[in-house]
């Protein structure tokens, strides 16, 4: 390690605090050109609000101490938590990057810059793994999948070749495979002697990407050192706790369960955006106090399959059998017995929350229209639910804004939970959560399913960690279903090619290789 | 491959509203034919004033076919109309095509002319006052545009001549005989553009700064600007888009409120357009002509909403694909 | 007002010739017409009167003046006039003939067509009329018309070439024999005319005339003003009073030039009392109403028509308000707490505002007004056989055509429904008595009646103001709308 | 900041209001007229174009002007939003066109040309003529409505409201509506002005109000002929209608007004 090269930003005894309370808390942090600066930590703990403070920007009405330099002057590259946010709208993908190539190419000569301009973006798009790029560039934010859009931010970011870049999750809503690329990507990024800081909950991607840990909790730094070091040696408590469960839950078993009348069949189920089929499964079955997890690369169609599940994605074909009775369409036309019995996770949950109203007042919404709950009843009730899910209430209170990414996450899944769900599909929800509390989380899903009320789940997950919980595995590449099984049998022995491949894409992950061409 | 479905899907769209549209027109005519026959009185009282002889008014009535059912003439009228005849003046028998042509360019001209100043002018104060949202700037903005809508036209119209025409000289006070032949007299096109323009600016204004508050706010908004995307391409190319969906309702109104009826500002500056042609065709009972001005506004207003909704359509494209 | 007698006074001095006048006219819109037999409006009588000559045209006291006419004769029982014309031409070269009159003459009387002034010249049996050599007619009428020259001079009798109308065009090549020859019409805007240098009654000082159409009051005011226009017609009182004396432009304010009224109908309740009628008579303050309605631009009336005159009874007591002895009329009628509608529309100037002070006026005596507001463009038509009590007003007229218009049992527009056969046969004595001063009695009876029992309330006889530019002379003040110096431009001339 | 542009609204929308509530309470019985449009005297605004007193007429005047278009807003918004949230909400097209297309026959007839002929033709009383211009501004509203809402109907959040089961109201107004809240407001209180004097110009032609009412608006229009002579029955009114307009707007403005952002202050 080249430790001559100065910090090209420092922030020194941060203290960023709202209402009286400190969100972050004491926070010294310096980065390096061409070294991964990582912070973890749980949820919650003020990982976000110290990535936005290298940015220089900080929550509204926050009072901030403390100092933050950067020796580097123009831009920071940051892939937000929530990267749909920062996606306008109204513009078509190619727009939002050519306006990020354009000031490159301006020494150009007039005639050359556009073709310059493209190549830069189209680059930028592989190097943001995102492959067919060019149909892509057409595309609107709301016509990607959720991991295209976050690549589309990454892409971005690699674009603007800026000195420091700050990506906050930029690998949570991405497969194995995608996401070891995008290490790879990230790697290489740095190696150029850009710095770069990672937030996130992946350690596995933080022990292959970075040089320098930070562990953070209520907002404070517990500890901090090089990555080998804090794996190997952990010095606090807390970072031992986040190290520690990485392993865990073996596959469950699930025998006994197929032997029931399943809960929800689908059956030749061919879904469409516009005249693009992008899903077929032609048979899918989910039994009662059965989890089922699916699986499949970035964009293949998993949150396409549990949209048209949950009655929000109309353009499909085939039937959806919900206790051999068929599922209407579309939500609309659902009775509310049928909406309570099927319940989604939105994949964005920021996106989710209507950002005018508390939380509380949200989530407890669900009880009082689906299961004629009383307001008071349904505001205790939201609010115990969202404590199991460690949310105090002083959170609960708040409005969506105020709340970091995996608090949101566990919101939305207390709203789909007060339903009482016989079917809960769970779009990436363990994606914003620090090991412990995904831990958590899932443990209490695992409870519910066990629980014997026959709540069957679907998780819709790149993790196989995450995956590993269910009984059985569903598997789409490219909008087929390749493969379903049991799930002892998918991880142990995989049939189709692609589940190959992706099985061990996460164990090269898992192994902690590191990506880093060390200097 | 992506972007065929859509843009079939557009194309199909406008389709389908042009063939709506033939209705809706059909209906103005209808409905608008319905209320001049219901109106007291019909050409022949108009034409007799203040010499009501009823001998006289039977006479006329006779002369102009009104003895015939209504629902005749207008089929017809009708007939004539898919040869592409709109048919002959009660009032002057010349045909009505003549006054539809007559009138049209001098209106065409001032909204062309006011619509040219109107889409800078009411975007540019609608983003400068959201941009400084709650200073100084925006109070400005908002306050004078707001005083100068809530004038009405004819007071500001009497103001801007005594002002501009006859203190200082420096414009004609109105276009008193130059006839259809605007262009060539530039000056007094002047008066008459700003009053048009007064009120359209301010609720332009409104409704864009109002959009743009919400749309300069946003996340990505600030993540443009955070990658040094120039301010100003920030409040054009990426904040309003997402702002500008009721403008161009509000747009398509104006264009449709130019080009019909702004009887005031004609009237004030002795301006030939269709708006005066309406007013007095509807005086005169001249059925023939309220109805083929009926279809030219029909006509107009179907494309002009139809275009606002194509804006819209392109400007949120994720509108529609809702569950 | 002064500004009006110096302009008489200038008008005096030696005029000038050439130059072009542009005049501003309140317009009929794209339907206008040059046709001088369908002129209706104000903008369509001077344009003919530019353009044509009626046989006869009234004087300032509305009294029957020579035109194209130089002399009339009747036989001793008034059904048979002898009408000498004077030497004139047509711009085309052509003499004025009576066989012209007649044609023109037969083709207002078309029973097919509408012409406005078909029925003013219903006296004449156009059958039995006939050419008497190239300059004499003899008219037979059907009845003895002691005012015969009246009809001559009737609103829209206008004399075209023989043909015009079937042969050629009377919008784009209209010929006439007035002062003025044609040059181009474009409805609605503009008519551009010319000098007619053989113009019988002497070439006009003006090289070039154009009328221009501005129907709102203030584009007029405006136009002058700022220099677009010379003379800018029908102007409002408020209008008059900032601008008179100013120096900037000449305010010329014609007298007597529209009656106004309310209107009772006599045939109904509570109007079929004439102590009602006569109590209405009492509550209306008329200063009042001049000076609210009218701005002040106006004198007050004595429910009679055409003040001023000739044949007007201007012998009878100006009537004043007199709430107590109105009250004490409408007890005796049994019509206390009286409740009527008043018709209204904003068909004229000053009639919503008339009708309000009215209404209030009324309610001093305990009479509860109710203004209803009609429709403008069929208000003529809607007053005349309904309703009670209406907003009427009257352009400039002999009283004799008034009488017969209005007040006869057969008259086309009665809205008062005065219907009473002794009054008729009161007319018909003055229409066969030769002798001015015995006819002048005559009427002067008939008037008196209805100054005591009428249905035609007249509060008031407005200005017509125009505005003309300082440059301007040769204008006449004395000439109220509709007669012949009203709007005559071959008198006028640019200094 | 926002408080202090909250008062600047409220003073400035205070002053017409008090007058026109209160005004009526304040005037005695009607002086004998004097001649039209004089200045001084006993008249200290000068008299009207029918010789009224013009600071009486002022003190008339405001009520109805404030309460006609207070209501024909109000109901042409009560017609509009319902329109406009369904069509942007529902997914069938048709329920769409069935609610929109109808109403664009509406747009097609100027609103001037269509109150004159419907009020000559059913010659309504001053609750008609609201109707009426309320009518005539709903299928701008729903337009605006519709076009607000077109983007919120199609977010995430709505989804996840229906997956609540959460009524139509709710999703329509309490959210939808609610983020669309910024542009309503803005063309909700440029319509009350616009209503204001079609409610006015309906007047003058001879529907609605009395063409000589004392009504701010119809003051403006009908003593508009003496602007020269005595400016003070046109400017008076003028003003008020000006204040209250401006007023009512700064007022939507400040209460929209984003909370201050203060920045953190940076390190
Ligand atoms: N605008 C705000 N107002 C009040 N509290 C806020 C605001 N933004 C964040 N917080 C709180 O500050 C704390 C830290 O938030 P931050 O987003 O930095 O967490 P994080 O470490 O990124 O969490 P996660 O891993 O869930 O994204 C959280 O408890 C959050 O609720
Ligand atoms: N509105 C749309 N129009 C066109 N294509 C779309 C649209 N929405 C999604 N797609 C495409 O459909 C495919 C499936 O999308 P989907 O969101 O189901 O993927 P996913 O498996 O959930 O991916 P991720 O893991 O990244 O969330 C993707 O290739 C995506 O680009
Ligand atoms: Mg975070
Ligand atoms: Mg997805």
């Amino acid at each position: 390690m080249n430790h001559t090269t100065g910090p090209v930003a420092e922030i020194r005894d941060l203290r960023v605090e709202i209402d009286g309370r400190a969100i972050v808390d004491g926070v010294n942090l310096r980065v390096r050109p061409g070294k991964v600066t990582a912070l973890v930590g749980a949820s919650g703990s003020g990982k976000t609000t110290t990535g936005l403070a290298l940015l220089g920007e900080y929550p509204p009405g926050a009072r901030v101490t403390g100092e933050v330099h950067r020796s580097a002057d123009g831009l920071v590259g940051y892939v937000p938590q929530h990267p749909a946010a920062v996606l306008n709208p109204a513009r078509r993908v190619s727009a939002l990057l050519h306006d990020i190539a354009r000031p490159q190419v301006r020494g150009l000569p007039r005639a050359e810059r556009r073709t310059a301009a493209r190549e830069l973006v189209l680059r930028s798009l592989s190097d943001a793994q995102l492959a067919d790029g060019e149909a892509l560039l057409r595309r609107y934010p709301h016509q990607l999948s959720g991991g295209q859009q976050q690549r589309v931010v990454l892409a971005q970011a690699l674009l603007l070749g800026a000195r420091i870049v700050v990506a906050d999750e930029p690998t949570t809503g991405q497969d194995a495979l995608t996401k070891s690329r995008v290490v790879g990507q990230l790697a290489a990024v740095a190696a150029r002697g850009i710095a770069v800081v990672l937030l996130s909950h992946d350690l596995d991607v933080v022990r292959a990407l970075a040089d320098e840990v930070l562990v953070m909790r209520a907002g404070r730094v517990v500890e901090s050192g090089p990555v080998e070091r804090l794996w190997t040696a952990p010095r606090h408590e807390w970072t031992r706790r986040l190290l520690d469960v990485q392993r865990a839950a073996a596959p469950r078993d699930g025998t006994g369960i197929e032997a029931a009348q399943p809960l929800l069949n689908v059956l030749n189920l061919t879904a469409v955006h516009g005249r693009t089929t992008v899903l077929r499964a032609p048979h899918l079955a989910l039994h009662p106090g059965e989890c089922l997890a699916v699986v499949g690369r970035s964009g293949s169609g998993k949150t396409t399959l549990a949209r048209c599940l949950a009655g929000l994605h109309r353009d499909h074909d085939g039937e959806i059998l919900l206790d051999g009775v068929a599922l209407p369409r579309s939500l609309r036309h659902r009775s509310r017995t049928q909406l309570a019995a099927v319940q989604y996770v939105f994949q964005d949950a920021r996106a989710s929350f209507d950002e005018h109203r508390p939380v509380l007042g949200q989530v407890a919404r669900t009880a009082v229209r689906l299961r004629g709950a009383d307001d008071r009843t349904a505001t205790e009730e939201a609010s115990a639910t969202l404590g199991r899910l460690g949310l105090s209430d002083d959170l609960a209170h708040r409005l969506p804004g105020e709340l970091s990414g995996g608090e949101l996450q566990r919101a939305a899944l207390a709203r789909a939970l007060l339903a009482r769900p016989r079917v809960l599909i769970c779009d990436e929800i363990t994606s914003g959560l620090d090991t412990v509390t995904r831990r958590a989380l899932l443990d209490l899903l695992a409870g519910l399913v066990g629980d014997g009320d026959d709540l069957s789940l679907v998780l819709v997950t790149h993790d196989l960690d995450t995956a590993r919980l269910a009984h059985r595995i569903a598997v789409l590449d490219a909008g087929e279903l390749v493969e379903q099984g049991p799930t002892g049998r998918i991880l142990a022995e995989p049939q189709h090619a692609f589940t190959v491949s992706l099985m061990n894409a996460t164990a090269h992950l898992e192994a902690g290789s590191r990506f880093r061409a060390r200097t | 491959m992506s972007k065929s479905p859509r843009a079939s899907g557009l194309r199909s769209f406008v389709a389908r509203r042009l063939l709506l549209g033939a209705a809706q027109t059909v209906a103005v005519v209808l409905l608008v034919f319905a209320l001049t026959e219901a109106l007291p009185g019909d050409a022949a009282v108009a034409l007799a004033g203040d010499q009501p002889d009823p001998a006289r008014i039977a006479a006329i009535r006779e002369a102009m076919d009104l003895d015939r059912p209504a629902y005749e003439r207008l089929a017809d009228w009708a007939a004539g109309l898919l040869h592409g005849d709109f048919g002959t003046s009660l009032a002057s028998g010349r045909p009505v095509a003549q006054y539809i042509t007559d009138g049209f360019g001098p209106s065409l001209l001032l909204a062309a002319l006011t619509l040219a100043l109107l889409v800078p002018l009411g975007f540019g104060l609608g983003v400068l006052a959201a941009r400084h949202e709650g200073r100084l700037v925006d109070r400005l903005v908002s306050g004078v545009t707001l005083a100068v809508y809530a004038v009405p036209e004819f007071a500001l119209g009497v103001l801007l001549v005594t002002v501009f025409a006859l203190k200082l000289a420096w414009l004609p006070p109105t276009a008193v005989g130059y006839g259809t032949d605007l262009l060539g007299h530039p000056a007094a096109l002047v008066l008459p553009v700003l009053v048009l323009l007064s009120r359209p600016v301010c609720s332009l204004s409104r409704l864009v700064r109002a959009g743009m508050v919400d749309a300069l706010a946003s996340p990505y908004a600030a993540h443009a600007r955070r990658y040094g995307v120039p301010g100003a391409r920030v409040r054009y190319t990426h904040a309003l888009p997402n702002a500008l969906a009721p403008a161009a309702q509000q747009l398509a109104r104006t264009v449709d409120w130019l080009l019909c009826g702004v009887i005031v500002v004609e009237a004030l500056f002795v301006i030939p357009g269709l708006g005066t042609v309406l007013l007095n065709a509807v005086a005169e009972r001249d059925v023939p002509v309220v109805q083929g001005l009926a279809v030219v506004f029909g006509v107009l207003t179907v494309v002009l909403n139809l275009g606002a909704d194509v804006v819209a359509h392109r400007l949120t494209p994720r509108a529609g694909v809702a569950a | 007002g002064g500004g009006t007698d110096d302009a008489a006074e200038e008008g005096s001095s030696t005029p000038k010739r050439g130059g072009r006048l542009r005049a501003a006219f309140a317009g009929g819109g794209a339907s206008e017409t040059l046709d001088p037999h369908l002129a209706n409006l104000f903008a369509d009588v001077a344009r003919a009167k530019a353009l044509y000559d009626k046989l006869a045209d009234y004087g300032p006291d509305l009294s029957a003046q020579p035109r194209l006419a130089a002399s009339w004769e009747s036989n001793k029982t008034l059904d048979r006039w002898q009408v000498t014309l004077r030497k004139a031409a047509f711009h085309d070269g052509k003499l004025v003939t009576a066989k012209d009159v007649l044609y023109s003459y037969r083709r207002i009387a078309d029973p097919e067509q509408t012409f406005r002034a078909k029925a003013s010249l219903e006296p004449i049996d156009l059958d039995a009329s006939r050419a008497t050599g190239d300059n004499g007619i003899e008219f037979v009428l059907k009845r003895p018309t002691a005012e015969f020259p009246n009809i001559l001079a009737a609103f829209g009798a206008y004399i075209v070439p023989e043909n015009a109308g079937e042969t050629s065009d009377l919008d784009t090549k209209p010929v006439g024999s007035g002062p003025f020859r044609f040059v181009s019409f474009a409805p609605g805007r503009s008519a551009v005319f010319r000098r007619n240098d053989d113009y019988w009654e002497g070439a006009p000082h003006l090289d070039e005339l154009e009328f221009v159409v501005a129907n709102e009051e203030s584009a007029r005011v405006n136009a002058l003003l700022g220099g677009q226009v010379e003379y800018a017609h029908e102007l409002n009182p408020t209008t008059a009073r900032a601008h008179e004396g100013k120096g900037q432009i000449e305010i010329v304010r014609l007298r007597n030039s529209a009656m106004q009224a309310f209107c009772m109908k006599t045939d109904r309740a509570p109007f079929d009392d004439k102590r009602v009628r006569e109590a209405f008579f009492l509550i209306a303050d008329r200063k009042e109403l001049v000076d609210g309605a009218l701005s002040g631009a106006g004198v007050v009336g004595n429910d009679l028509f055409g003040k001023g005159y000739e044949y007007y009874a201007d012998s009878l007591p100006q009537r004043e308000q007199d709430l107590d002895k109105a009250r004490a009329l409408l007890r005796q009628a049994g019509a206390e707490n009286l409740k009527v509608t008043l018709d209204t529309s904003a068909v004229a100037a000053g009639f919503t505002e008339a009708a309000s002070i009215f209404r209030d006026q009324a309610a001093k005596a305990g009479v509860t007004v109710d203004v209803k507001m009609g429709s403008k463009d069929s208000y003529w038509a809607d007053i005349l056989d309904s309703g009670t009590l209406c907003c009427y007003r009257s352009g400039a007229m002999p009283i004799e055509a008034h009488i017969s218009q209005r007040l006869l049992t057969d008259s086309t527009t009665n809205a008062t429904k005065w219907q009473h056969k002794d009054f008729d046969a009161l007319y018909q004595q003055a229409q066969s008595t030769r002798d001015k001063t015995e006819r002048a009695a005559v009427y002067e009876r008939m008037q008196r009646r209805l100054y005591t029992e009428g249905g035609f309330l007249i509060w008031g006889f407005a200005d017509w103001i125009l505005g003309t530019a300082r440059t301007v002379r040769g204008v006449e003040a004395k000439a109220p709308a509709n007669t012949l110096d009203w709007a005559r431009f071959d008198k006028v001339w640019l200094a | 900041m926002t408080r202090r542009r909250f008062t600047l609204g409220l003073a400035v929308v205070a002053v017409p209001l008090v007058l026109a509530l209160l005004g009526p309470l304040f005037t005695g019985a009607p002086g004998p007229r004097s001649g039209s449009f004089t200045l001084g005297g006993e008249h200290w605004l000068g008299t009207d174009f029918v010789g009224r007193d013009v600071w009486r007429q002022v003190l008339h005047g405001g009520r109805t002007v404030v309460l006609t278009a207070l209501a024909a807003t109000a109901l042409a918004y009560l017609v509009a939003l319902p329109v406009g949230l369904v069509s942007a909400l529902t997914h069938v097209r048709r329920l769409e066109e069935l609610l929109m297309r109808p109403l664009d026959v509406l747009l097609a007839v100027p609103s001037l040309l269509l109150i004159l002929l419907v009020a000559s033709v059913f010659s309504p009383g001053a609750a008609g003529i609201a109707l009426l211009v309320a009518l005539v501004n709903v299928p701008d509203a729903a337009r605006i409505v519709r076009a607000a809402a077109g983007e919120v109907a199609a977010r995430p959040a709505v989804e996840a409201l229906r997956m609540q089961g959460e009524t139509w109201w709710r999703i329509a107004v309490g959210y939808v509506g609610r983020s669309a809240l910024r542009t309503l407001a803005a063309d909700a209180g440029i319509r009350l002005t616009g209503v204001l004097y079609l409610v006015s110009t309906a007047a003058f032609l001879g529907v609605g109000v009395a063409p000589d009412a004392a009504d701010w608006a119809v003051m403006v229009d009908r003593n508009r002929t003496g602007l020269f002579v005595q400016p003070w029955a046109v400017v008076v009114p003028a003003l008020l209608i000006v204040a209250l307009t401006t007023g009512t707007n700064l007022l939507f403005d400040a209460a929209l007004e984003k909370t201050p952002r203060q920045k953190g202050r940076r390190p």
